[in-house]
């Protein structure tokens, strides 16, 4: 059985290696990409091996999913640039004279020099050797498993992650969430949005697709953001799949972008912060340390939290998709 | 710590109206001469007060932690006096000076807030209790010039301030090295007269050789000491107040009292000599004294001239400290107040002929004499006070620093002295024979007049005043010199203290 | 009724990371009037890290008095996180504060049109939040989250001119930090791995010489050096700190920078402490004696103004380098280094200031056509000199105690018999040079001969701000006492 | 078949996946030195990333018992941090593209005395980059 097991784990990790290779080694960037998607389903597979549900349900949602998503969009928006100032618009800067090959260079990566190849491979080798070698003089710590086991009854939830994400290491979840915030605030900074997510959609199976799909992501979402306090889930999973369910809707409208209204859409984003701000606030003020909880109030409190969290993630994540700032916000 | 706040308001006499010229308007010129004037008279007045303390025998001392081990300390003894009392009086003379000099010139209130700045550094200088001290008030000095140097802002000047940093602050980091290894080793004394390193001579005898080195070097560049003296001469670009306070009153006379200051109060003289440090000192000082002469025989634009005679007129300085015995120092002391007067009264007039009559160079002087009348008769009294005619300054100078070299047994320096004196004379007389003997063809060229309109006195009377000024008073320190209160009964007092001396006459 | 300082502590300093976040939640909802809530929250942090740094000097004498650690949300460590603050933390936050309060002020004038208010309100404030968080995190893995909060805001700012250059800039200043991250939190899971625990002070206390430690140490340094742009890590630098707005540039070159380096000294102090060799020492001396004359030389051969700047900064932290050496002979340098780093940020600051308000007249900052707005702008120029005369480490300014405190601790190693202390020694001399050659260079031109031109009208705040943090910076030598009695309360530390 | 059974223990999830995450972390790094496209270095940033996870992982699974969760959320922030940080890297190399037109940043020191526009100058607007050289874009219906 473990012999099994172990033949598992060596072709799951000799897959994921593989893949990854092959992703770094593409010179065709979508294909790249493509690869990377896949990478990002194994690592789930390979978490789940790890007994680590949670991480696995992340990674495929956002790991894959979003980053997959992101980058996919991303491509388009580089291949529409490059067409653009090919086709010579009047207002364009003259093409980068650093090559003739401008448009193909947008999407494509002209393989590897080879003088970099062996200073590379044995900087890689070393490091990684060094890395190998320190990690099998560890021990078998158990880690701190056994301090969270202790104190589970007082945490609020059931869910020993939620519980040190949400009440012992708030702290830690609440600078997460404002990291996606400033993401966000960073891609807003560089200018408007263009209309590249709302290119036509090809035929009409994804709006179809899409009537289907969109309840069946937010009862998911709810799902699995209601489950996360004392199974697998919780605010990021339940965010990362109902901003999936809103890209879905970006992609199927197109040229209609929802005009989203500056004030509302703002309150949107920082409703998760503000809220944990709010709550860790008036824990300081009530003597149970910033960001603390009463006993009693731990659960409902958590569950505010998450809810908030899961609105403002997912609409930061339609937001990042979508990239530059909508005109409602300039208002 | 009574009186402190005697010390640190001579200090900022000349500080705040410097602050405050900074930021004024480049019109409001009225303010701004009141503000020059009215510190450089405040000083003036604290530093009489000051100088009736210390001849009372009151103790003047300000400290303040600036880290643990590092203090701030001001304190008045009887030398600081000398250096900052010759200060204050030159600063007066020469901000008057100035004001005359620039008028009509843009960036006024640049310069006189440099200017300003400037001289408090020197006072700064003067009044240091200890090396940590000196040293922040001689890096000030050294930055606060460097706009003065740069001033015209000419290509020449440009490169002549750049020089000037490039010396100054390269033997300031010198300087700051040995500084802060002295402290390492013994501590962060005060001034102590007859020296504070006894102690080590035994243990560190070595490292005591190498930084005396290391300090002479610092503040060699500054005394213009051979062969770190180059800057100098470029140096000379800057406009003639500014040569006039570099040379006679600020940059160099720092660098020599650095000198007086270590060899006197932080080794003391019997260490000094001990060491072997004097010997090497009294050699660099006397073939400074030669070179200089001679370089300045052959320059012929008036203010290189000049310029060459201060390299070799504050190794005086420095030869009469390295003589290490009282006479020799007396001679030494005395000549920093005497070389500050005579060649600031020197600079002036070449300023003055310049400004009025766009004269830079000697063989353009003929009978300017007639001209300029005042102005070449002050040149005169300052040319023969440098050569040493008796009664003149430079007279009484030379004669102790004779006898200092007969006290020391160092009876080649009296070769020295005899034959700098004719190196001297030899470039001294001809401008004055010119001047007052030589015949002039063609017209004065006027471009005083021509941009201010004329005259009343042969020049305008803030450059005139000065010049007379400073002449008369570098015949009266020659002429009244027995009296208690002249630079030479001054500096008999300081070596008295110092040496612990019994009342002697000479 | 007046209770002891300790009381009051832990409630101060949750309450300063809890201002500090709710000043940027609240700019970030409500971004109309940013700049408002900006003002008056730079306004009410500064009052309260003044506050905090009196309770903490009060709370002393003995370091574990006033040190403290806070449970944030009543969790203890090894469990929960913890806050974290001492003498050396309370210093940067001080730092932070006086820089950060400046820099705002600055913007309200340099950052004036509406839409671009909007943008650039609520990234700054996240920044600073993370600068304060940064410096109070006791936690490896808070610490890790910090820094991202610290980078991605300070790559969003950087970018935020929108130029080509900037956003050049920009993606090559994020990438590194992501890299820099990276490395740091493989070294925080290594130690994990080990030891278990993430808190700082548990973490110091089990570690060893181990092969664990020396690979984290080996990350986590090279991550940081990253970040901080230490030789020879450092190529990304200039661009990036060259091209954003003038009050970023202040607050990268300043503060961001400085805050890697804390998080380093205060790694080697704690958990890596075993680890530090003499060999080590040396090789880092080395690498800071490299940095002061790269950077140097990239600083005089540089044509733009901010360009110059930025290398500065380069050879600047080779001294703070250099300083690691020294501090093996001599631990008790740390404190030197420190201050040294204090003195630094406050003046590059400014000079970084005074550099985007000429750039703001002039239009540009390229050093051979500014002669004129120079000449124009002598308020300004004062500013860029007496910054640049604490930089070369003259008197009176912080610079000059720094230098001598400096000097004083590699002499010392000299005189304890280390023949390689003379280079450190050369090294920090000749630093000064170096860098009074690249600030004549700035300077020097308003002395020329030549026509004056005002340029562009700039707002009081543009022209009086850099006069006032240089003078700051200048001053710092007062406070030089108070700033080494401040990093005596830092328990732990030699 | 006692060596094999060995062998299965010795190759314990604990040990073997910490291996592959610092295999992965090398190939990271190998990937961002040699690749030159943006994208593609943000890949390689993001497996990298993905290495020191499943190393964090695997060590939390070393134990006996169940596996320890302050790891699991720990790598749980790390992936919302590595997703947060890769949107704003590829909104930043979009714009660099529409900028340059092209999205490579080649290894060597960039030309830092290239010209600098001062944003606070009152010609300057930063009303949407990617709208000023595509007028008709913020036309939302």
């Amino acid at each position: 059985m473990s012999l099994l097991l172990v033949i598992f784990d060596l072709v799951l990790l000799a897959g994921i290696i593989g893949v990854a290779w092959r992703c770094l080694a593409s010179t065709d960037l979508f294909r790249a990409v493509v690869l990377f998607i896949t990478f990002g389903l194994l690592l789930a597979l390979a978490w789940v091996r790890l007994e680590a549900p949670d991480i696995a349900l992340a990674e495929a949602a956002i790991g894959a999913g979003i980053t997959g998503a992101l980058l996919l969009v991303t491509l388009e928006r580089l291949r529409s640039i490059m067409a653009e100032r090919h086709s010579g618009r009047p207002h364009t800067p003259p093409p980068d004279p650093s090559g003739p090959h401008a448009l193909l260079r947008a999407l494509h990566d002209p393989p590897p020099e080879r003088h970099s190849f062996f200073p590379a491979l044995i900087f890689a080798l070393v490091v990684g050797s060094l890395l190998v070698t320190a990690l099998w003089h560890q021990p078998q710590s158990t880690g701190l498993e056994p301090v969270v086991d202790a104190h589970m009854d007082v945490s609020g939830v059931d869910h020993p992650i939620t519980a040190v994400l949400l009440n012992f290491r708030a702290y830690d979840t609440f600078l997460e969430l404002a990291i996606v915030l400033i993401a966000l605030l960073g891609a807003w900074s560089l200018g408007r949005h263009d209309l590249i997510p709302a290119r036509p959609a090809p035929g009409p199976i994804l709006p179809g697709t899409l009537r289907l799909l969109v309840p069946v992501a937010i009862v998911t979402g709810v799902y699995v953001l209601w489950a996360g306090s004392h199974a697998p889930g919780g605010a990021f999973q339940a965010g990362a799949i109902l901003g999936a369910a809103g890209i879905l809707l970006v992609l199927a409208r197109p040229r209609q972008l929802p005009m989203a209204p500056g004030i509302p859409l703002r309150l949107g984003i920082t409703a998760g912060v503000a809220l944990f701000l709010l709550v860790g606030l008036y824990g300081l003020g009530a003597g149970h340390g910033f960001l603390g909880y009463a006993d009693a109030w731990a659960y409902p409190l958590i569950i505010l939290i998450e809810v908030a969290a899961t609105l403002s993630i997912a609409l930061t994540l339609v937001a990042l998709f979508v990239a530059g700032r909508p005109a409602g916000d300039d208002a | 710590m009574d009186g402190g706040w005697l010390l640190l308001a001579i200090l900022f006499s000349s500080l705040g109206p410097g602050i405050a010229i900074f930021f004024l308007p480049e019109h409001r010129h009225r303010l701004r001469i009141t503000l020059n004037l009215g510190g450089a008279g405040i000083k003036l007045a604290l530093v009489g007060v000051l100088l009736a303390g210390v001849l009372r025998g009151d103790e003047y001392q300000f400290s303040l932690p600036l880290m643990p081990g590092i203090d701030l300390v001001l304190a008045a003894d009887a030398l600081s006096l000398l250096f900052a009392s010759l200060s204050a009086v030159l600063w007066f003379v020469t901000t008057v000076y100035a004001i005359g000099y620039l008028e009509g010139s843009p960036r006024r209130s640049r310069f006189f807030g440099f200017f300003s700045l400037c001289v408090s550094a020197t006072v700064g200088i003067a009044l240091s209790g200890n090396l940590i001290t000196f040293l922040i008030f001689y890096e000030m000095l050294t930055l606060a010039t460097w706009p003065l140097v740069v001033h015209r802002g000419t290509p020449a000047a440009l490169r002549a301030g750049r020089l000037y940093l490039g010396y100054t602050l390269t033997s300031g980091l010198v300087l700051f090295t040995a500084i802060v290894w002295l402290t390492l080793l013994a501590g962060a004394e005060g001034f102590t007269p007859g020296g504070y390193l006894g102690d080590l001579s035994e243990t560190h005898a070595l490292s005591l050789q190498v930084l005396f080195v290391l300090l002479m070097i610092g503040f060699g560049v500054k005394a213009a000491l051979f062969p770190l003296h180059s800057w100098l001469p470029i140096a000379m670009v800057a406009p003639a107040p500014v040569s006039a306070l570099l040379h006679a009153v600020a940059v160099v006379k720092a660098g020599a009292f650095g000198i007086i200051r270590v060899v006197n109060d932080v080794y003391g003289a019997e260490l000094a000599i001990e060491l072997g440090l004097t010997a090497g000192l009294l050699v660099v000082a006397a073939f400074t004294i030669i070179y200089g002469s001679i370089q300045a025989l052959r320059a012929d634009d008036l203010k290189q001239r000049l310029a060459f005679s201060t390299v070799s007129q504050v190794s005086y300085i420095i030869l009469g400290v390295a003589l290490a015995g009282p006479l020799g120092i007396i001679g030494g002391l005395v000549h920093l107040v005497h070389q500050g007067i005579t060649k600031i009264t020197l600079f002036f007039c070449a300023g003055n002929f310049a400004e009025t009559l766009g004269i830079h160079r000697i063989s353009e002087l003929n009978g300017i004499g007639r001209r300029m009348p005042l102005t070449m008769l002050a040149f005169t009294l300052g040319g023969l006070g440098m050569i040493g005619l008796p009664p003149l300054a430079g007279f009484v100078t030379k004669w102790h620093l004779g006898l200092g070299a007969l006290e020391a047994e160092a009876h080649w320096v009296l070769g020295v002295l005899v034959l700098s004196s004719l190196l001297n004379a030899a470039y001294f007389l001809p401008p004055i024979i010119r001047g007052w003997l030589g015949e002039r063809r063609e017209p004065w060229h006027e471009p005083l007049r021509d941009h201010a309109g004329p005259t009343r006195f042969e020049t305008h009377w803030m450059l005139l005043f000065p010049v007379v000024f400073t002449a008369v008073l570098g015949l009266a320190v020659g002429l009244f010199s027995g009296l208690g209160l002249s630079p030479l009964g001054w500096v008999s007092l300081i070596v008295q203290r110092d040496y612990s001396l019994p009342e002697f006459s000479l | 009724m007046i209770e002891a300082p300790e009381t009051w502590l832990p409630t101060a300093i949750a309450g300063l990371v809890g201002l500090s976040l709710a000043v940027a939640v609240v700019a970030t909802a409500w971004p109309r009037q940013a700049h408002r809530i900006g003002l008056f929250g730079a306004l009410a942090v500064f009052a309260w890290v003044l506050g905090l740094s009196a309770l903490f000097v009060a709370a002393g004498p003995e370091a574990e008095a006033a040190a403290t650690r806070v449970a944030l949300g009543g969790w203890e460590a090894p469990l929960g996180l913890m806050l974290h603050l001492d003498g050396l933390s309370m210093t940067l936050l001080v730092l932070t504060a006086i820089v950060a309060l400046a820099t705002s002020l600055y913007s309200l004038g340099y950052i004036h049109d509406r839409i671009e208010r909007r943008q650039f309100w609520p990234l700054w404030l996240w920044l600073w939040a993370g600068l304060n968080m940064l410096f109070l995190s006791g936690d490896a893995f808070n610490l890790y989250i910090t820094l991202e909060v610290v980078s991605l805001s300070a790559v969003a700012l950087v970018a935020f001119t929108g130029t080509a250059a900037a956003v050049s800039g920009a993606v090559r200043y994020l990438l590194i930090n992501i890299l820099g991250s990276l490395s740091f939190l493989m070294g925080v899971v290594l130690l994990f791995g080990e030891h278990g625990v993430l808190d700082l002070v548990l973490l110091e206390a089990r570690s060893e010489a181990g092969p664990t430690e020396r690979m984290a140490a080996v990350l986590m340094t090279a991550g940081l050096m990253l970040k901080a742009a230490l030789f020879p890590l450092h190529v990304w630098l200039a661009p990036a700190h060259g091209s954003a707005p003038a009050p970023v540039s202040a607050v990268l070159s300043g503060l961001v920078v400085t805050g890697s380096f804390y998080l380093l000294l205060r790694l080697w102090m704690g958990v890596f402490a075993p680890l530090a060799t003499p060999a080590f020492g040396i090789l880092i001396g080395l690498l800071g004696v490299a940095a002061l004359i790269w950077g140097s030389a990239q600083a005089l051969r540089a044509g733009r103004l901010k360009s110059i700047v930025a290398y500065s900064t380069v050879a600047q932290f080779g001294y703070l380098l250099v300083a690691f050496p020294l501090m093996l002979v001599d631990p008790d340098a740390w404190r030197v280094v420190v201050f040294f780093a204090v003195v630094h940020a406050l003046a590059k600051a400014s000079v970084f200031l005074a550099a985007g308000t000429l750039q703001h007249a002039a239009g540009h900052d390229r050093l051979a056509e500014l002669g004129g707005v120079l000449r124009a702008r002598p308020r300004t120029v004062f500013a860029l000199g007496l910054a640049g005369v604490s930089l070369m480490g003259l008197p009176f300014t912080g610079g000059f105690i720094a230098k001598y405190l400096l000097l004083e601790a590699g002499l010392g190693t000299i005189l304890a018999g280390s023949v390689i202390g003379v280079l450190w020694v050369v090294a920090i001399a000749g630093g000064g040079l170096l860098a009074a050659a690249y600030v004549l260079r700035m300077v020097a031109p308003a002395f020329h001969r030549g026509p004056e031109r005002a340029g562009e009208a700039v707002s009081p705040w543009m022209d009086w701000v850099p006069l006032g943090l240089a003078t700051v910076a200048a001053l710092a030598g007062f406070a030089g006492t108070l700033t080494l009695h401040t990093l005596t309360l830092t328990p732990g530390a030699p | 078949m006692n060596g094999l059974a060995e062998l299965a223990h010795t190759l314990a999830p604990g040990l073997l996946y910490p291996t592959g995450g610092a295999i992965l972390f090398a190939m990271g790094l190998y990937g961002l030195i040699r690749r030159h496209h943006l994208v593609l270095r943000i890949l390689a940033l993001n497996i990298m990333g993905s290495g020191v996870f499943m190393v964090l992982l695997g060590v939390a699974a070393r134990g006996e018992g169940p596996p320890d969760p302050v790891a699991q959320a720990l790598t749980l922030t790390g992936i919302v941090v590595a997703v947060s940080a890769t949107a704003f890297a590829l909104a930043l190399v979009v714009h660099l593209t529409r900028l340059t037109g092209h999205a490579v940043m080649l290894p060597g020191p960039p030309d830092d005395d290239a010209p600098v526009e001062d944003i606070s100058r009152e010609e300057h607007h930063a009303d949407g980059g990617p709208a000023a050289p595509h007028p008709d874009q913020d036309r939302n219906p």
